[in-house]
């Protein structure tokens, strides 16, 4: 059973390094391996049956029933859209109207970016006439510290982080820090999560159910205990920053939240047990060293939900309106509520 | 073997896209042990009646035989020497003599053995290691002879296989053919400028007339074997010269 | 008997024939082209392979009187039609000016060799920044990727087709007292036509890569732009269209090539007859 | 007087000192990267171009040193070379074959160029899918992309060379009866190997285009791979490291073409003196 | 004009990595106005020093000097016509002869009509526009001295001019050359094997001795000008062909 995934191996896939090591897919009776191809290709191989799961964003479910594939959305990933705007802190946002003549920079008019973008010009009143876009690929850090824009469409859990770093480095030009705002603090957009092609749930039932279930164990595990979360990546993903004193840290850490989670500890407690782990590292190694530890912090952020894989009708509604403000939605969509289902989601058995 | 050909013709396209008729129509035909040469103008069709009989050219009309077989490839036991050397530059002088013997699959120490034996009678003994553009004119043409002696054909095709060489060397090689050839029965098929030389070598002459190449005259030499260069101060030999030079100065008019 | 006179016959007719020999080497590319239309229709009516990844060829002629009609096609095309067309001359340029200094002075080559081969074989997404940073988010940053693609090709053909310029010809060149000029146009430039159009055939359909590839960098528009966006929009049609215009502007170039060859090598055309 | 005898002692000299002349021949691409390397150190000491774009040589070293300690380099190195060389095999072997098809039979030519061309300037993504579902995701579909992009330069350089061998010789072949493989072996290669070595050195560079390019599209593993992955992480100097990686690859191919043709060309190399 | 060689002598690098003489050392002068055959054994250096002269070879030791310069490149006034045709294959008869004008740059009329003057005298009227690989070995041979005359060079230097030609065109063209040089002065060095022809067109003939080529005999041909095919059969012009056979003879030893 392949689960195919976007980008490269990473430790934001960590859930899913989680599910195969701590033997949640197995016990679900799936022998997982995972693959990773660019966003359109997961889902037509999906859609055609090449492989029975993959990851892909909202908006592409969206854009991809809109042109005939018939997925369906099993469990959302992440709760929280991943985008946001880089700006220096200099630099007064508090309203996102003063956006207005900025020049902002995005990897191109594709893709989860460009409708980042789109809602958070919308939700400020805008429109891309008002500002100047540029498009840079996927080289905001460079682009933005050699002081070719005034801000960045960036992924919230990673791109900030380096740019924070080259800042504090003094090799960010004239910005000094950087603040983010982010898509999700405006509106809740659909982001990241599990699709299946509907002929699986008519011949399968009960594949999504099990798949569901057990990626939903495997992220909230990852979730509680990221110190582990990240020994576990360390097996899948090849070029994660480590040392001895780090996984051993990380190893006490990790065991040190297990005993702390058997006590059954509210969810406040949980994320403050993350803050707590967060500063205790940082003062202890060198960031360069914790650069993806950090990532995962901040990528748990997005995760983090009381019900996990859970979507809402009101998410998906405003993607499509931000497709339909980008000029992407010309096919036939049929029935937003089609698209996704919490159905298979634990606790909502029958 | 016998060769012969019946009306044999050739024409190639010319520049203006019309028809350039090269040589003959030509009949003729050649005995068991004949030495054959060719005299004619430059153009008249030589080098085009050599090729048919080595099977490179298809005739236009008519058609030449090898033992009543229509030539319509090369034969067995036909070598032909080119105009030019032909050689391969990236092979040495040994390579390049050795050439017909590594395509019949000779294998490499009975193949260099042979030609090195062939070596001094082709005055190339220091030369085996020497590429082609190290040669001089007469020593590639001599380089090109030796890959047809390696072969020891039945029928040689000789397209002016003295042409740039010296008149020492010249008679040297041409007795050597001559020894060579009264060892065994071989048809010599070979042009020639030279009317002393075609005299001194052939058992018949062939002048040939302007473009396109005919028969003109088809003169019988018969002097005495084994022969020798000095026979080119008997009477027989100045006879037969000059009536060969007649029919040529004839067609030229 | 008759064999060889049949050979004779076949020999002149097929002279005879040389008109109708043409029209038919021109009509046969498009019968391919027929024959590729003709599986792919089998294909895709007998759903072989799902039509999400082999659209009919009604959906993507539809797509294409869209993109035509709309005139974005057009746009798309014409933007990387002229980023491919500076990359080109670019390229080709300097890889003929290198090359024939190579050719004509070895030492260059091992001087230049790193260089060079490290250009050709960096993938452009490693130096992409500093693309953007010094060219610009414009046409000229794919100008440039389009021109380091070209290059190479152009540089090594151009270097084996000189060095095997017949040196007794350039002989006959030294010795009528010719300049650099006029042997480079006079005898290395025909003797080495034939070496020089293959890379230059090589050259040319690398020029629609390098376009694209420089437009997925750095996506604004252009048929690299088209193909990206329309495969994230999951128009399998107009990815069709856009990769079929590529093909198509590959194919011209390419048959542009190949005619000047057919001219540049008339001679021997005749002569091998 | 002084002048032509100085040119003549200077052709003696030059034989004499031939030796000397190959150690400073194979020195000279050394020269050249250590001047690359100082500029470099220069670029990056002067902070002339931001540290954020090009980093300090000592950087990369660091970053190098670990990625062989911890053995990640060499196993990310010998997944492209694997992929290259499957793919080289594949994309060399075919492009040979189908060249030397076209070269004897030029009708071929006219109906496989739009096949060819459009296998040659469709860019990957294009097909992607499709490659995955009949390769898997495996290095079978990045050795099909390394053999895709591989085949086209060895093709059109096949092509020209076989087509320019020598009629002359071809007569002599013929007249020896050689059979077609004799033809090949004894005449065909050997006249074309230039052309022929110039379309290899332009096919195994773009070799490791094509794998890195491959593994763009799916990345398990590779130096395409760890690029994508430095990138990702901002690690500059890990990208510099698998560029450089990857550049050296492309040389060591480049230089082993370059020493076949050394040894191939020697008669050349003599004769011209 | 003046040419003179003064102990001029040439080596290359042979297979073995040694040296190999090829040439001299020879010294030689030869006057404003004098006609030069050079006759010598295959390979003994004739070519190479036709090359030297035209300042495309340059001397291991000695020197080559014109008017007292040396020549250490293609000098201006004298054309070379090569052992081998060395016709560019992509250029018509017309435009492999109107080439040295095209260099010299000659309008494209003028030079057309300067070579198609020379094509009848060439006996290649029907053939301006065939490409070398349509023509016979012979033709292309009378393109390449074509390709010299159109030069009017003051010094011509050809290597075995006539060496493909059968009799009767041979003799037309050295009759013509000989009346180009009844015209102006020139200086002519043309090799070859033919003694008659030697004899029959020079003022001085050269005999070099086996490779490495040195001076063996130096004969001057009193014959009166104008010559005539028919002279061959007078007493003077027999007896120097006799002794250039005997100083020939006698370097073979
Ligand atoms: N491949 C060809 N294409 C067109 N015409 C040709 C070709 N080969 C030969 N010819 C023509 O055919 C005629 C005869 O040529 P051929 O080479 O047989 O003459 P030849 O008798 O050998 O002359 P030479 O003594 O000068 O070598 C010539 O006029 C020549 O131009
Ligand atoms: N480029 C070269 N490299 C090495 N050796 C050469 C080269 N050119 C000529 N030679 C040698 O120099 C000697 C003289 O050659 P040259 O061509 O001058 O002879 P030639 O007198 O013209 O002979 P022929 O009458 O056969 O043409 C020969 O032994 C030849 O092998
Ligand atoms: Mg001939
Ligand atoms: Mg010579």
């Amino acid at each position: 059973q392949s689960i195919l995934l976007t980008f490269i191996p990473n430790v934001q896939f960590s859930p899913f390094y989680v599910g195969i090591d701590g033997g949640y897919f197995e016990e679900a009776g799936f022998n997982v391996t995972l693959e990773h191809l660019q966003e359109p290709d997961v889902l037509d191989l999906v859609a055609v049956g090449q492989a029975n799961f993959g990851i892909v964003s909202g908006e592409q479910v969206i854009l991809a029933r809109a042109q005939g594939r018939d997925v369906v959305y099993v469990f959302e990933w992440f709760q929280r859209y991943p985008v946001g705007l880089a700006y220096s802190s200099a630099l007064d946002l508090s309203d996102l109207s003063d956006l207005s003549g900025l020049k902002v920079g995005i990897p191109g008019r594709f893709g989860a970016s460009y409708s980042g973008l789109t809602t958070l010009l919308h939700s400020a009143g805008l429109t891309e006439d008002d500002i100047e876009v540029v498009e840079i690929g996927f080289n905001a850090p460079e682009v933005f510290c050699l002081g070719e824009i005034d801000a960045a469409i960036v992924y919230v859990n990673n791109e900030p982080l380096q740019i924070r770093e080259r800042a504090q480095a003094g090799d960010c030009g004239a910005v000094a820090d950087v603040d983010v705002v982010s898509v999700a603090s405006q509106v809740d957009l659909v982001s990241n999560g599990m699709i299946v092609s509907r002929d699986l749930l008519a011949d399968e039932p009960g594949a999504a159910r099990r798949m569901a279930g057990a990626l939903g164990a495997a992220l909230r595990e990852a979730i509680d205990n990221p110190a582990g979360a990240y020994l576990t990546s360390l097996n899948h993903v090849d070029d994660l920053p480590q040392s001895a004193d780090f996984v051993a840290e990380l190893q006490a850490a990790s065991e040190r939240q297990r005993a702390f989670l058997a006590a059954n500890p509210d969810r406040a407690a949980i994320a403050r047990s993350r803050q707590d782990l967060a500063e205790a590292l940082a003062a202890q190694f060198e960031a360069a060293l914790l650069t993806q530890f950090n990532v995962l912090l901040n990528t748990i952020e997005l995760w983090e939900a009381d019900r996990l894989g859970y979507s809402d009708l009101a998410s998906w509604e405003a993607m499509r309106e931000t497709l339909d403000l980008m000029g992407y939605l010309d096919g036939d969509l049929g029935d937003l509520a089609d698209a996704f289902t919490n159905e298979f989601l634990a606790g909502n058995d029958g | 073997m016998k060769l012969s050909l019946e009306n044999l013709a050739v024409a190639f396209s010319d520049p203006q896209g019309g028809l350039l008729p090269a040589l003959g129509p030509v009949s003729l035909a050649v005995g068991e042990d004949e030495f054959v040469c060719l005299i004619g103008p430059s153009g008249c069709g030589k080098t085009t009646l050599i090729r048919v009989l080595a099977g490179l050219q298809a005739p236009t009309s008519g058609i030449a035989l090898c033992d009543g077989v229509p030539i319509a490839r090369p034969m067995r036991g036909f070598a032909i020497m080119f105009q030019e050397a032909n050689l391969m530059p990236w092979r040495t002088v040994l390579d390049n003599i050795a050439l017909p013997l590594e395509v019949a699959g000779v294998p490499a120490a009975n193949r260099y053995k042979t030609v090195r034996a062939l070596l001094p009678l082709l005055q190339l003994e220091n030369f085996d290691q020497a590429y082609p553009a190290e040669l001089s004119g007469g020593m590639a043409q001599r380089v090109a002879l030796g890959r047809v002696m390696v072969q020891e054909p039945q029928v040689w095709l000789l397209d002016e296989p003295f042409g740039a060489l010296d008149a020492l060397t010249r008679e040297k090689l041409s007795l050597e053919l001559l020894q060579l050839r009264s060892r065994t029965t071989q048809i010599i098929i070979m042009v020639t400028h030279n009317i002393s030389e075609a005299v001194l070598l052939a058992d018949r002459v062939i002048v040939l007339s302007p473009r396109p190449g005919r028969l003109v005259a088809d003169v019988r030499v018969d002097l005495p074997r084994p022969r020798f260069p000095e026979m080119i101060y008997e009477r027989d030999f100045l006879r037969l010269a000059k009536r060969i030079r007649a029919s040529i100065d004839e067609i030229s008019g | 008997m008759q064999e060889s006179s049949r050979t004779a016959t076949a020999k002149i007719e097929k002279r005879s024939l040389s008109a109708r020999g043409n029209t038919l080497r021109r009509l046969s590319p498009l019968a391919t082209v027929l024959l590729l239309l003709l599986i792919w229709l089998w294909i895709s009516d007998r759903e072989i392979i799902s039509p999400i990844l082999v659209p009919p060829p009604a959906d993507v002629a539809a797509a294409f009187a869209d993109a035509l009609a709309d005139g974005s096609l057009a746009a798309h095309s014409f933007t990387t039609l002229g980023e491919m067309f500076y990359g080109l001359l670019l390229g080709v340029g300097i890889g003929l000016a290198i090359g024939y200094a190579i050719a004509k002075a070895p030492v260059l080559e091992h001087v230049l060799s790193p260089i060079i081969v490290a250009f050709q074989s960096t993938p452009i997404v490693a130096y992409a920044p500093l693309l953007i940073i010094w060219f610009g988010t414009g046409p000229a940053s794919k100008v440039v990727t389009t021109a380091v693609i070209v290059f190479f090709p152009t540089l090594v053909n151009t270097i084996a087709g000189v060095r095997a310029v017949s040196p007794n010809l350039l002989d006959v060149m030294r010795s009528l007292d010719a300049g650099r000029w006029q042997i480079f146009r006079l005898l290395e430039l025909p003797a080495a036509s034939p070496v020089l159009l293959a890379g230059l055939k090589t050259s040319s359909t690398l020029a629609v890569i390098g376009a694209v590839v420089g437009e997925f960098v750095n996506p604004q528009r252009g048929l690299g732009y088209l193909v990206t966006s329309a495969r994230n929009r999951y128009d399998t049609p107009l990815v069709y269209v856009s990769v079929l215009t590529m093909t198509a502007i590959a194919l011209s170039l390419y048959s542009l090539v190949a005619l000047v060859e057919w001219r540049c090598l008339s001679w021997r055309r005749r002569s091998l007859n």
